[in-house]
């Protein structure tokens, strides 16, 4: 079931552009699945008038926890990313649908860009406690925008790419040499377009079973308003709530 | 807190959902309870199946957004088939927002809509400033409403009201011909026509240019046009636009509406339409209101 | 970064201040070197003193205010006598706004200014939405423009700017019959007409009941107007409502607009004018334009 | 010259509902008459787009600090009085005009109701220094809306009513008997509008020259909108400009 939880910021770690958000509920969290996202309210300012959708890098149950990893790109994230310790944080979750869970046994890549890593710590940590250690193949433009990578590295065998060669191999995520030497079952990719698309080509051509989670522009967060839809198979369908997730042969890429 | 709007159309308090904001109710029952609704007014709907316009289709702006969904829906005939079924028996009015681009389909989705038993109104659309042959062609001129009411009129035999554009020089004067020719109610406004621009890519951005403006930022003016048209009309105006809780809800309320409805404001907080039902009540015992319906027009 | 809007009127940049929001620019003198901006556009004027609407004339709105000033002033003689000579000598353009409430008190005042040769065009206010035969009669209907637009064509020889009201259906079309009666130029939008209600005391928070309502909240529907009017007439186009920065500026001249005026703006910063300006030509380097005139309409 | 001035919230004392600000700034400040104001931009938030005219409550020119005492009405004025140390906070001044200096031996009757007497205290620090010791009246609700009152006492003889007569004698500022027992030259009020009608009321009665600080709202604060008219035999004019302070001969009262 959604609820609109206020969140305590309780532990937060500044990685320059981005910064990880461990906030705490009073009460106990409901169910909540990797690859689902929550709806944050900034504050009121005019520029920060509707939620801003984020995804959930990790959950604690036990404690009532949830963790957000967010890059500042505007003035929505840059305000999140500024918070204190102490500020209450009102959000609504656990929205969209998550990733497909592979079958025991099944080779799974997670691949990330950029922010787009963030789901995917939540998932790596479920596929492990569902006995599955998936392979990452994370990207960025440079070093630092590796974040928490000791953590994800703990998950399953983790390779690198970076665009400037400043860590891992140089270039692309599309371009690392994992792709020759090993093959996968199924293949789950966040990040920007352009990369998923690029990701979901490779894929497509070693008829590699994939799925991408997207991040089109929302206000409701709920599937009421149909402002961030996906033109897909079935026509125009609600990114925040038949999604993020899709299998790429649904979308019309 | 009742509500009576006419010709069958009563509510439990003044307090319903948007058009297009609120889907279709289901969306949003992890957070309200339907029951304490006024009524809900369901997405846009019309006679054919309509893809709606491209991606993007929203922008953020000052206190507001934009949106050129451009009535995305699977027609009138599907939602009889599958989503009636599932929503009439939601403890509350269900109100479907009928919209067309011809006179023809606004007739013949009117009719459909008339032989649904839970169905106590129809909100007819003819303000949608985001399709190209959009019903806003009917909804800016005396003679194009005229034409749309008294023909869907003749169909529709429940309570049929009106959603008016505030594009318009005279608002007043298309809300009395829309009761002229039969509407039992009117309401307003939809959104106004604005852009949004990305300076940096130099691009517009929504796909379709333009789009329809909505939230707080639109508040003044609609209370503005809702004081103008309750001067002007007989029949119950109902107010909206930028409602963001109960104090705005009165506002609407004093300026000469009956009714109100919450639309952009439910995505900020999915649970606003109960709050600003037990906030009107708290400020009628405040200013020792007994009736609801005793705020309407109550301007000193 | 100059900006040649014809008949005469050359600016030094594309920034001017919107009439009513900058005095007579002595306000702003500790703020801002006046040699920095395209133009100021002084106060509505208007043949006859004014004493405007009662107190109290603004009320604060999400992003946005509104104001019921209702064109206080004290004459065109007045200005002739006491502040033309203050302010003939600053040096930037130096237009007047011109307000009336009857063909004939347009015609006198401009035939008055006509002969001021520090005042190289008028404003020809016929939008102002807050006095009660205020100009926005002649504003919102294509013959009330042609009407008042060949008249005073007839006796100013100068710069001939029209401001339009956005209270109407279709702008565009009255652009077209401005410009078809001889304006040399454009600029929208005035203020949209709204409305606020102090929901406490059950009372209008404006003394005239409506007002004019700017700022950043009005920026979607100006920029939409602009574009719209841009596409439409051959004339420069004159942008503003709700600019509050140069990227906001920048959108206003990509959507169609040769120069931009800033309002409200000026009251929550009052240096923004020539920040605007300085914003426009960092714009203008990082994106490689040589001159600034090539943002007109450079959306892609 | 007016500025736009960025300042340093370096102290701040909480008296419930009021708080009082001390701000300093990198450089010099302007010359700033008792009765003048300043205009400050509270945030980006929606409701607080136009700036909050606040009187000058004190200034320290050697150490470019000013004092403001700001009393919670909405949410601009309770947003600047949770301001915290070290907050930027951006200010236009000083607007308007101040009250006019009595000459020496005059006797001058300082009159403030609510947070009115906020300019006095500024205006009765620089009577002394010009070696006029005011008389002070001022008025509130109750005991504690008498703010600062052991340093107003060291400006002058003090006199105090309360509505509830929790402190000073019960009523309002226009029934104390210091009215009865002693007689002015000049007058002056800054409060709420009633009371200062009730006290210009007063002192026409007397024949004694009296000034208002009027509160009307504001847009621009410099005389450019005419928002914030008055109905003076002048015909309207602009508070923020000919005013705050005026003598109530020139008003429409
Ligand atoms: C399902 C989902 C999950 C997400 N998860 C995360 C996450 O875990 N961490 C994180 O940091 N971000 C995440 N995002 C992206 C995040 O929502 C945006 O960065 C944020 O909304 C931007 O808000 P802002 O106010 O900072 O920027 P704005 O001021 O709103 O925008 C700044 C600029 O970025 C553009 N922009 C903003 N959002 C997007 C977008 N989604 N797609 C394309 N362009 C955009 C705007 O058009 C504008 O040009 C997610 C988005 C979605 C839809
Ligand atoms: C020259 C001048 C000097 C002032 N000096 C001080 C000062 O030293 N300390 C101080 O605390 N305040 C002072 N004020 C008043 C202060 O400006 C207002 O309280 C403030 O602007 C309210 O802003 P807000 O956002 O808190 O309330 P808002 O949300 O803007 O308003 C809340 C309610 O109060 C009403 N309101 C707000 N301001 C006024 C007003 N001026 N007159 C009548 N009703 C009003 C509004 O209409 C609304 O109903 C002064 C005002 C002026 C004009
Ligand atoms: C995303 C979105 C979709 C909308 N779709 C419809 C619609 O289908 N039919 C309709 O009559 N109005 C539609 N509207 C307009 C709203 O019902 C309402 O008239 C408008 O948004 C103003 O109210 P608000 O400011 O409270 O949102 C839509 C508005 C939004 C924001
Ligand atoms: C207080 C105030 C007074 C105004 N007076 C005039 C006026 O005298 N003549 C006129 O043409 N426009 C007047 N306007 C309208 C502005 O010039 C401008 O068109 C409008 O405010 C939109 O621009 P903005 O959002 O940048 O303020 C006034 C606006 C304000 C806020
Ligand atoms: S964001 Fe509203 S439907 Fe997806
Ligand atoms: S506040 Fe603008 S003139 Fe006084």
């Amino acid at each position: 079931m959604k609820q609109i939880v206020d969140f305590k910021l309780v532990g937060k770690q500044d990685f320059g552009r981005s910064a990880l958000l461990r906030l705490h509920a009073e009460c106990a969290l409901p169910d909540m699945a990797p690859g689902q996202f929550v709806q944050v309210r900034v504050d009121g300012s005019p520029s920060t008038y509707l939620r801003r959708p984020i995804s959930i890098h990790d959950v604690d149950f036990q404690n009532h926890e949830i963790t957000l990893l967010v890059q500042q790109i505007g003035e929505g994230t840059r305000h999140l990313a500024s918070a204190e310790t102490g500020d209450i944080i009102n959000v609504v979750l656990p929205l969209g649908n998550g990733f497909s869970m592979p079958e025991k046994g099944e080779r799974c890549l997670l691949v990330g860009g950029g922010i787009g890593i963030a789901p995917l710590f939540y998932f790596a940590k479920v596929l492990n406690e569902k006995g599955i250690r998936p392979t990452l193949l994370l990207g960025g433009k440079t070093e630092s925008d590796l974040l928490r990578l000791a953590d994800y590295q703990k998950l399953g065998e983790t390779f690198v790419t970076t665009e400037d060669g400043s860590l891992g191999e140089k270039g692309f995520v599309t371009m690392h040499s994992v792709w020759q030497k090993q093959s996968f079952d199924k293949i789950y990719v966040c990040g920007p377009k352009p990369m998923m698309k690029a990701v979901a080509k490779l894929a497509s051509e070693k008829s590699v079973w994939c799925e991408v989670s997207l991040e089109n522009l929302m206000a409701c967060g709920l599937g009421a308003c149909l402002c961030c839809v996906e033109d897909t198979v079935d026509g125009h369908v609600c990114v925040c709530k038949e999604g993020p997730v899709f299998n790429t042969r649904r979308l019309k890429w | 807190m009742t509500i009576d709007l006419g010709r069958g159309l009563v509510l439990r308090n003044p307090v319903m959902t948007a058009s297009g904001t609120f889907g279709y109710g289901e969306e949003y029952t992890d957070f309200v309870d339907l029951a304490q609704l006024g009524g809900i007014i369901v997405k846009g709907t019309t006679l054919h199946p309509r893809e709606g316009n491209p991606y993007p289709r929203m922008a953020e702006t000052p206190s507001g957004m934009l949106n050129c969904v451009g009535l995305q829906n699977k027609g009138v005939q599907y939602f009889i088939d599958t989503i009636y079924p599932r929503i009439k028996d939601f403890d509350t009015n269900v109100l479907l927002n009928l919209s067309g681009s011809c006179l023809e389909d606004y007739v013949k989705g009117a009719e459909m809509v008339d032989a649904l038993d839970k169905i106590p109104a129809i909100e007819l659309n003819v303000s949608c400033p985001n399709v190209k042959q959009g019903g806003m062609a009917f909804g800016v001129t005396t003679t194009g409403i005229s034409q749309v009411v008294s023909e869907v009129r003749k169909v529709y035999h429940k309570h049929l009201m009106v959603k008016l554009s505030p594009n318009v020089t005279n608002i007043a004067e298309i809300a009395l011909a829309a009761e002229a020719d039969g509407a039992d109610s009117v309401s307003l406004i939809n959104t106004l026509m604005g852009m949004a621009i990305d300076a940096e890519q130099r691009k517009p951005k929504l796909s379709v240019i333009t789009g329809g403006l909505s939230g707080a930022c639109v508040k003044p003016v609609a209370l503005r046009m809702v004081w103008q048209v309750a001067k002007a009309v007989k029949i119950p105006v109902v107010g909206l636009g930028g409602i963001s809780n109960a104090i705005d809800a009165v506002e609407f309320m004093l300026a000469g509406a009956s009714a109100i409805e919450i639309g952009t404001a439910n995505f900020i907080d999915p649970a606003v339409s109960a709050k600003v039902v037990w906030g009107i009540n708290e400020y009628c015992e405040r200013h020792g209101f007994a009736q609801v319906a005793e705020l309407t027009g109550a301007l000193l």
